[in-house]
């Protein structure tokens, strides 16, 4: 039996089904990470946000950036705050706030940008919006070795130095104590 | 890539060489200072060298990513500058505190790279990418005293609001990306131009992202209202890198705001120069009175620090309302606010030398009479940093204010709002000079011996200090040549 | 050797420069060393100043430069990017306040060995580069140069009262400073709008700072009113003007007697001297339409700072009082725009600086006997010390204006200035001045005459009278005082020229309004 | 609808949007560094939907995405260092409790 072009009944298309689902679970487990109050949690409810970005990313025809989003947001950065987690939270801490006491009004003023955004988004006249476009990889690829050399070296100068740094801020004891 | 792009780019390959070999002298020899500051100060002076020699012939690279002019010589120049001396200040207070040097010059030298990127970069990505190069070692350097639980904690967050300025700034910069259709600052400016050109109003899109490049810049150089990790992250840091912080993101934040705004957003000055004015109006302002309160000399300086990026922003404004000496004023403020303020916190950084000593206003209780000389620079640098000729600080301040009054109109409210705000600065400096010689010390503390790299630095500072002001002539044909770089489009 | 060709005014600014940075080269614990090439270079400079004169000398007077009254023109480029230049040049005016400077310096330098026995090297430095200041101010005609001179004097005053005052020493210079700095920045603002208004003008920075290009190129009189509020303000608060005076009290009485000295002997000059050099023939119409306000201010200060000195019970705070009445003279003189008013100004200036030095000279000394100052506590030190009691009457009679000494002839000028201005202004005046006379007389009566009071006579034989240096620091002031007193003419003449050049200024100033 | 920018760009600045939230409202280091991690993404969804549907930014968007992961790679790293290396000075996470330059 053919699939139809769009859900029954509802009359939408399955590409927007997929993208409502990914973009609900996406924001749904942000809420998650912004609100839970444990933190383990909100790292796990990160790692699911990220993955339904990874979806989006698919969806929007670059599957490039969605595998580096798997590799480079869960595979190393979710790691490595899940381990800083652990390292840091004392298992004897008493149960205490998880907010400031400004998380009203900051809840208030993220409203108010979300609005903002949505609305100057629609707003704008976005020029020569075409349908959407699948990026290739070797065309990436080529674009990252050739005119964007210089920001890929960069790049790599950057976690150098983030990763020389970071040794020696994370070491247990300096050198000559 | 090309051999031409090579050598155009460098001086930035050798600050990267610079600190691969610090790394590598320190795994060579673990420890040996002398080896670690012979390398990245050798490694400074080719880079400085490299510098010049490059900006003889001004040109582009990597497919006009990378640009080099004559305000990227410039500002290059100023950063090699702040960090060879923050490398001659540091050593007297990180040894005694058992904190290596290696790693210190080599994250030092990795933030020199992304300043430099900063200044020559005429592609919006390879900006962002040399502001982050610039800023990630920053965090670091807060943080470097890393047993001291004030250095820590100025760090985290420094780093919070740094890296939430950075999600801003990144935010505002795809949406200008998006609109414009092109991360080439030139072709920004192209395109802008157009746009306004057109008579079509300004799309709510690139608005917002105005907005939030706007904010994102001004939570680098600690504008108000976006200063606020700017005194926990300054009084908390090891104070050569305080220095060095007051200082380097500093110039390097100016450094974004000219490539954004003075170049690639310069058609939509007019909207932006209303934003500028309150910036430099509110930061002047409210940086000094905040100042006034603090009995902390290295907060104190934080807060003063905050005044000055409004000083230069009257600068900014000037050039905005079509002055091309705001930018050359902003220019020679930059320079002028480099050595004295760097020389004001190498001081407090000597005083510090012995662990434990706190930049509490007491510890400078006859301080004229215990250190004769640390009082006489102390005292140049503090009326320098007041205006009061005949230093760098005063005719940094009197060119901006200059600037102002060329550019006619509000920005005169401006330019008397800063003499103002000037006077009241004068308080809180001359207060550590009532310190240092008007009150007896509280207790005699044994003179402790000063490095000769630092008694070097703080030559180079004073020097620097006292010939600025009296003959600011010698810079100024640079200053101008680098203005013009960039400010050929207006007037 | 042709003297107009020698840098002579470069010599003497920068004279004290040299001292101080030998006297930096001194071991801190050669106390005569440091005191010695203090005075010497003092009073080097004092004896290049008084070469001055002789190009002021009658029959010379008419070699004047081509660009108008200024004589030993030096003019060197120095920011040549905005015009700036290092040029010093001096006219009538400049040298006789030139003189005064260097004479107080020097005997300033010479009253300060006994009182001042902790950080001399620091002291005498301070007070070397304070002189430097001084004669910059008085011979500078580069606005940019002036400004920066202008401030150089701050610094080195700020650290003598701040370092070497009295208990409450710290909150008198932070105000001394405050309100100093907060006038001359908006000055800075003015002189830099002014520049940039040539500029704009003229296409070109050349001469955009220069006092002689820009005296004569008639700014547009909205631009005038600005610039030279800017200006008055900065003068007003150095002079100082009621009601900009209330730093003035507290910062003599904290100040070391030389500090006072020369607080009251020049610094309130250069505000005076400022309005005369730079905002009136600057910003006439600024100046015209400003003066009403400033005449009735400098009345206000003639009669409150008489009255107030009345009520003061320490010595110092009546002298600064009395100070802020004199100096009220002066600028009522300037700005009632007629020749007497103005020569008595100009000369009441340098009277007062002498006769109000001598005054604070003769408090140190009876300060560093008494650790006192309180009038009430003295009495019959006529008695116990004639020879000062004599100083200190001769003195305060000048101040008052007793005829044949100094004081007169300057606030009688004034005096038929205003009463040729507005007769009922010049009664008030006089009624003033007579009443304030009587009292003073009266105080020299109660303090050196009668019975010996009980806290002097406590003191017994640590109360001696002069000693000969101190005698040595006041003669000089006291022959002056006669030597003025009976022929003014001295001065007069020397500024006869600059009188002429600032009223010839003010004229078309005043045919404008008249003309509206 | 997923064929339209404008929702797109919604939903990035939604994220964005519950991002500054959780900058602002929690007190715990590692959760602000998180939230800063969400706006991230936030500004790297918009970049991917302005190469999907801008036919010019196409090429250079997944290229600029790339470069963000790794700027948010070396930031992580080292926020992630500061504070294990406050933790050990502290014993504490909570922002809010580093106030010992507040007198």
């Amino acid at each position: 039996m053919p699939i139809p072009d769009t859900v029954p009944v509802l009359g939408i298309s399955w590409g927007d089904v997929l993208f409502l689902v990914l973009a609900a679970v996406m924001l749904g487990s942000a809420l998650l990470v912004v609100t839970l109050r444990d933190i383990i949690r909100c790292g796990l409810a990160m790692i699911v946000a990220f993955g339904a970005l990874a979806g989006i990313y698919v969806v929007l025809g670059a599957p490039l950036v969605a595998a580096a989003q798997v590799f480079v947001y869960i595979g190393a950065i979710a790691v490595l705050i899940l381990f800083a987690v652990m390292l840091t939270q004392a298992k004897n801490a008493p149960v205490r706030l998880v907010f400031q006491a400004q998380a009203l009004p900051a809840a208030i003023a993220a409203i108010v940008l979300a609005v903002m955004i949505a609305l100057t988004a629609s707003a704008t006249d976005w020029g020569a919006v075409t349908k959407r476009i699948a990026t290739g990889t070797d065309a990436l690829a080529r674009l990252l070795f050739t005119a964007y050399i210089l920001p890929f070296e960069v790049v790599s100068v950057l976690l150098l130095a983030a990763v020389i740094g970071g040794i020696f801020l994370a070491k247990r004891e300096g050198r000559d104590a | 890539m090309t051999w031409s792009d090579l050598t155009v780019i460098a001086p930035f390959a050798a600050v990267v060489v610079v600190a691969a070999l610090v790394i590598l002298a320190d795994i060579v020899k673990p420890g040996n200072r002398h080896l670690a500051l012979g390398v990245v100060l050798a490694g400074l002076a080719i880079v400085g060298l490299l510098t010049l020699w490059t900006g003889q012939a001004p040109g582009t690279a990597f497919g006009g990513m990378y640009k080099v002019d004559n305000l990227t010589t410039f500002l290059d120049v100023i950063f090699v500058a702040i960090v060879a001396l923050s490398c001659l200040f540091a050593p007297d207070y990180l040894e005694p505190r058992g904190l290596p040097i290696a790693e210190f010059a080599a994250i030092l030298v990795f933030a020199l790279g992304g300043a430099m990127l900063v200044a020559a970069s005429a592609d919006l990505l390879v900006l962002f990418l040399g502001l982050e190069l610039m800023v990630i070692p920053g965090y670091m350097l807060a943080g470097y005293h890393k047993r001291d639980a004030l250095s820590t904690e100025g760090a985290v967050k420094y780093f919070l609001l740094g890296s939430f300025s950075s999600a801003i700034f990144l935010f505002g910069l795809a949406y200008v990306w998006g609109l414009t259709g092109s991360t080439r600052i030139a072709d920004v400016a192209a395109r802008v131009g157009e746009i306004v050109a057109g008579q079509a109003t300004l799309s709510p899109g690139l608005a917002m992202g105005l907005a939030f490049l706007t904010t994102g810049v001004a939570f680098k150089m600690a504008a108000v209202p976006f200063h606020y990790w700017t005194p926990d992250a300054y009084q908390g840091s090891p104070t050569p890198v305080t220095g060095y912080l007051s200082v380097g993101p500093k110039v390097g934040a100016f450094a974004v705001v000219l490539r954004v705004f003075a170049e690639a957003l310069l058609p939509l000055r007019q909207e932006w120069l209303i934003v500028i004015f309150v910036l430099a109006a509110l930061t002047m302002t409210l940086g000094n009175l905040v100042a006034l309160t603090q009995d902390n000399v290295k907060r104190m300086l934080a807060y003063s620090s905050i005044a000055h990026t409004g000083y230069m922003l009257v600068g900014l404004a000037a050039y905005a309302a079509g002055v091309i000496g705001g930018l050359e004023g902003l220019l020679f403020y930059g320079v002028a606010y480099t050595f004295m303020n760097l020389g004001a916190f190498a001081v407090i950084a000597a005083l510090q030398k012995r662990p434990g000593v706190s930049s509490r206003l007491e510890t400078f209780a006859g301080l004229g009479r215990r250190e004769p000389v640390l009082g006489i620079l102390m005292v140049l640098f503090l009326l320098s940093l007041t205006g009061i000729p005949p230093t760098a600080g005063f005719f940094a301040k009197a060119y901006v204010i200059l600037a102002a009054v060329q550019a006619g109109g509000w920005l005169t409210v401006l330019a008397v709002i800063a003499v103002l705000n000037a006077a009241a600065a004068a308080f809180y400096y001359l207060r550590v000079i009532v310190y240092m010689y008007m009150r007896d010390p509280t207790g005699e503390p044994a003179p402790v011996a000063h490095g000769a790299l630092l008694r070097l630095g703080l030559g180079i500072t004073a020097v620097m200090t006292v010939i600025l002001g009296l003959f600011p002539g010698l810079l100024l044909p640079s200053v101008s040549s680098a203005a013009q770089a960039i400010g050929v489009a207006i007037r | 050797m042709d003297i107009s060709s020698f840098p002579i005014l470069s010599l003497i600014i920068f004279l004290p420069l040299a001292g101080a940075l030998v006297i930096a080269l001194i071991p801190r614990r050669n106390l005569a060393a440091i005191r010695g090439t203090a005075l010497l270079f003092a009073l080097a400079t004092w004896v290049a100043s008084l070469w001055l004169v002789l190009g002021f000398l009658p029959g010379r007077d008419v070699v004047a430069s081509a660009a108008g009254s200024f004589q030993f023109v030096e003019a060197v480029d120095w920011i040549p990017h905005f015009g700036i230049q290092y040029k010093v040049g001096a006219d009538g005016l400049s040298v006789a306040l030139v003189v005064l400077t260097t004479t107080l310096s020097w005997i300033s330098i010479l009253a300060s060995f006994s009182p001042i026995r902790e950080r001399v090297k620091e002291y005498m430095i301070s007070f070397l580069i304070l002189e430097v200041g001084m004669l910059g101010v008085f011979l500078a005609l580069d606005l940019f140069l002036f400004y920066i001179f202008w401030e150089v004097v701050l610094v080195p005053m700020y650290l003598i009262i701040g370092i070497w005052g009295g208990a409450n020493r710290i909150y008198a210079t932070i105000k001394f400073v405050l309100y100093t700095l907060v006038g001359s920045l908006l000055m800075l603002v003015a002189i830099l709008a002014t520049a940039f208004t040539f500029q704009a003008a003229t296409g070109s920075w050349v001469g955009a700072f220069d006092l002689e290009k820009l005296a004569g190129s008639g700014f547009d009189g909205t631009f005038q009113l600005f610039a030279f509020a800017a200006f008055a303000l900065a003068f007003a608060i150095k002079v100082p003007m009621f009601p900009f005076h209330t730093w003035l009290p507290d910062a003599h009485v904290e100040a070391p007697t030389a500090g006072s000295v020369i607080l009251a002997g020049v610094l309130l000059k250069l505000g005076a001297y400022g309005f005369i050099r730079f905002a009136i023939p600057l910003f006439p119409h600024g100046a015209h339409v400003f003066a009403p306000l400033l005449i009735a201010l400098s009345v206000i200060a003639i009669i409150y700072g008489a009255i107030v000195a009345l009520v003061q019970p320490d010595l110092k705070k009546l002298i600064a009082y009395s100070s802020v009445s004199h100096m009220g003279f002066v600028t009522l003189g300037i700005f009632i725009f007629q020749a007497q008013g103005l020569q008595g100004a100009i000369l009441q200036m340098v009277n007062h600086g002498l006769i109000t030095g001598a005054l604070f000279l003769l408090v140190g000394v009876i300060y560093e006997r008494t650790h006192d100052r309180t009038l009430a506590k003295m009495g019959g030190l006529g008695a116990i010390t004639p020879v000062y009691s004599a100083a200190f009457g001769f003195f305060v009679f000048a101040s008052v204006g007793l005829p044949g000494l100094a004081g007169f002839v300057g606030e009688f000028l004034v005096f038929q200035g205003a009463f040729a201005f507005n007769p009922w202004l010049g009664v008030a005046i006089t009624f003033v001045m007579i009443f304030a006379a009587a009292y003073l007389l009266w105080m020299v009566q109660r303090m050196c005459f009668g019975p010996v009071s009980e806290f002097l006579a406590g003191l017994g034989h640590h109360l001696t009278d002069m000693r000969p240096v101190e005698i040595l620091t006041l003669a000089p002031l006291g022959a002056l005082t006669v030597v003025l007193g009976l022929y003014p003419g001295l001065v007069l003449d020397l500024i006869a020229g600059p009188v002429k050049a600032v009223l010839a200024a003010v004229d078309p100033a005043v045919a404008m309004s008249i003309g509206r | 609808m997923s064929q339209s920018l404008d929702a797109y760009l919604v939903v990035s600045g939604i994220l964005f949007a519950i991002g500054t939230f959780g900058f602002l409202a929690r007190r715990n280091a590692i959760s602000m560094l998180m939230s800063i991690e969400l706006m991230l993404n936030a500004v790297n969804l918009t970049i991917v939907s302005f190469g999907a549907f801008i036919p010019a930014l196409n090429g250079t968007a997944s290229v600029i995405a790339l470069m963000v992961m790794a700027v948010a790679a070396a930031e992580a790293t080292v926020g992630l260092a500061i504070v294990m290396a406050i933790y050990r000075n502290r014993r504490t996470p909570l922002v809010d409790e580093y106030d010992a330059m507040r007198q």
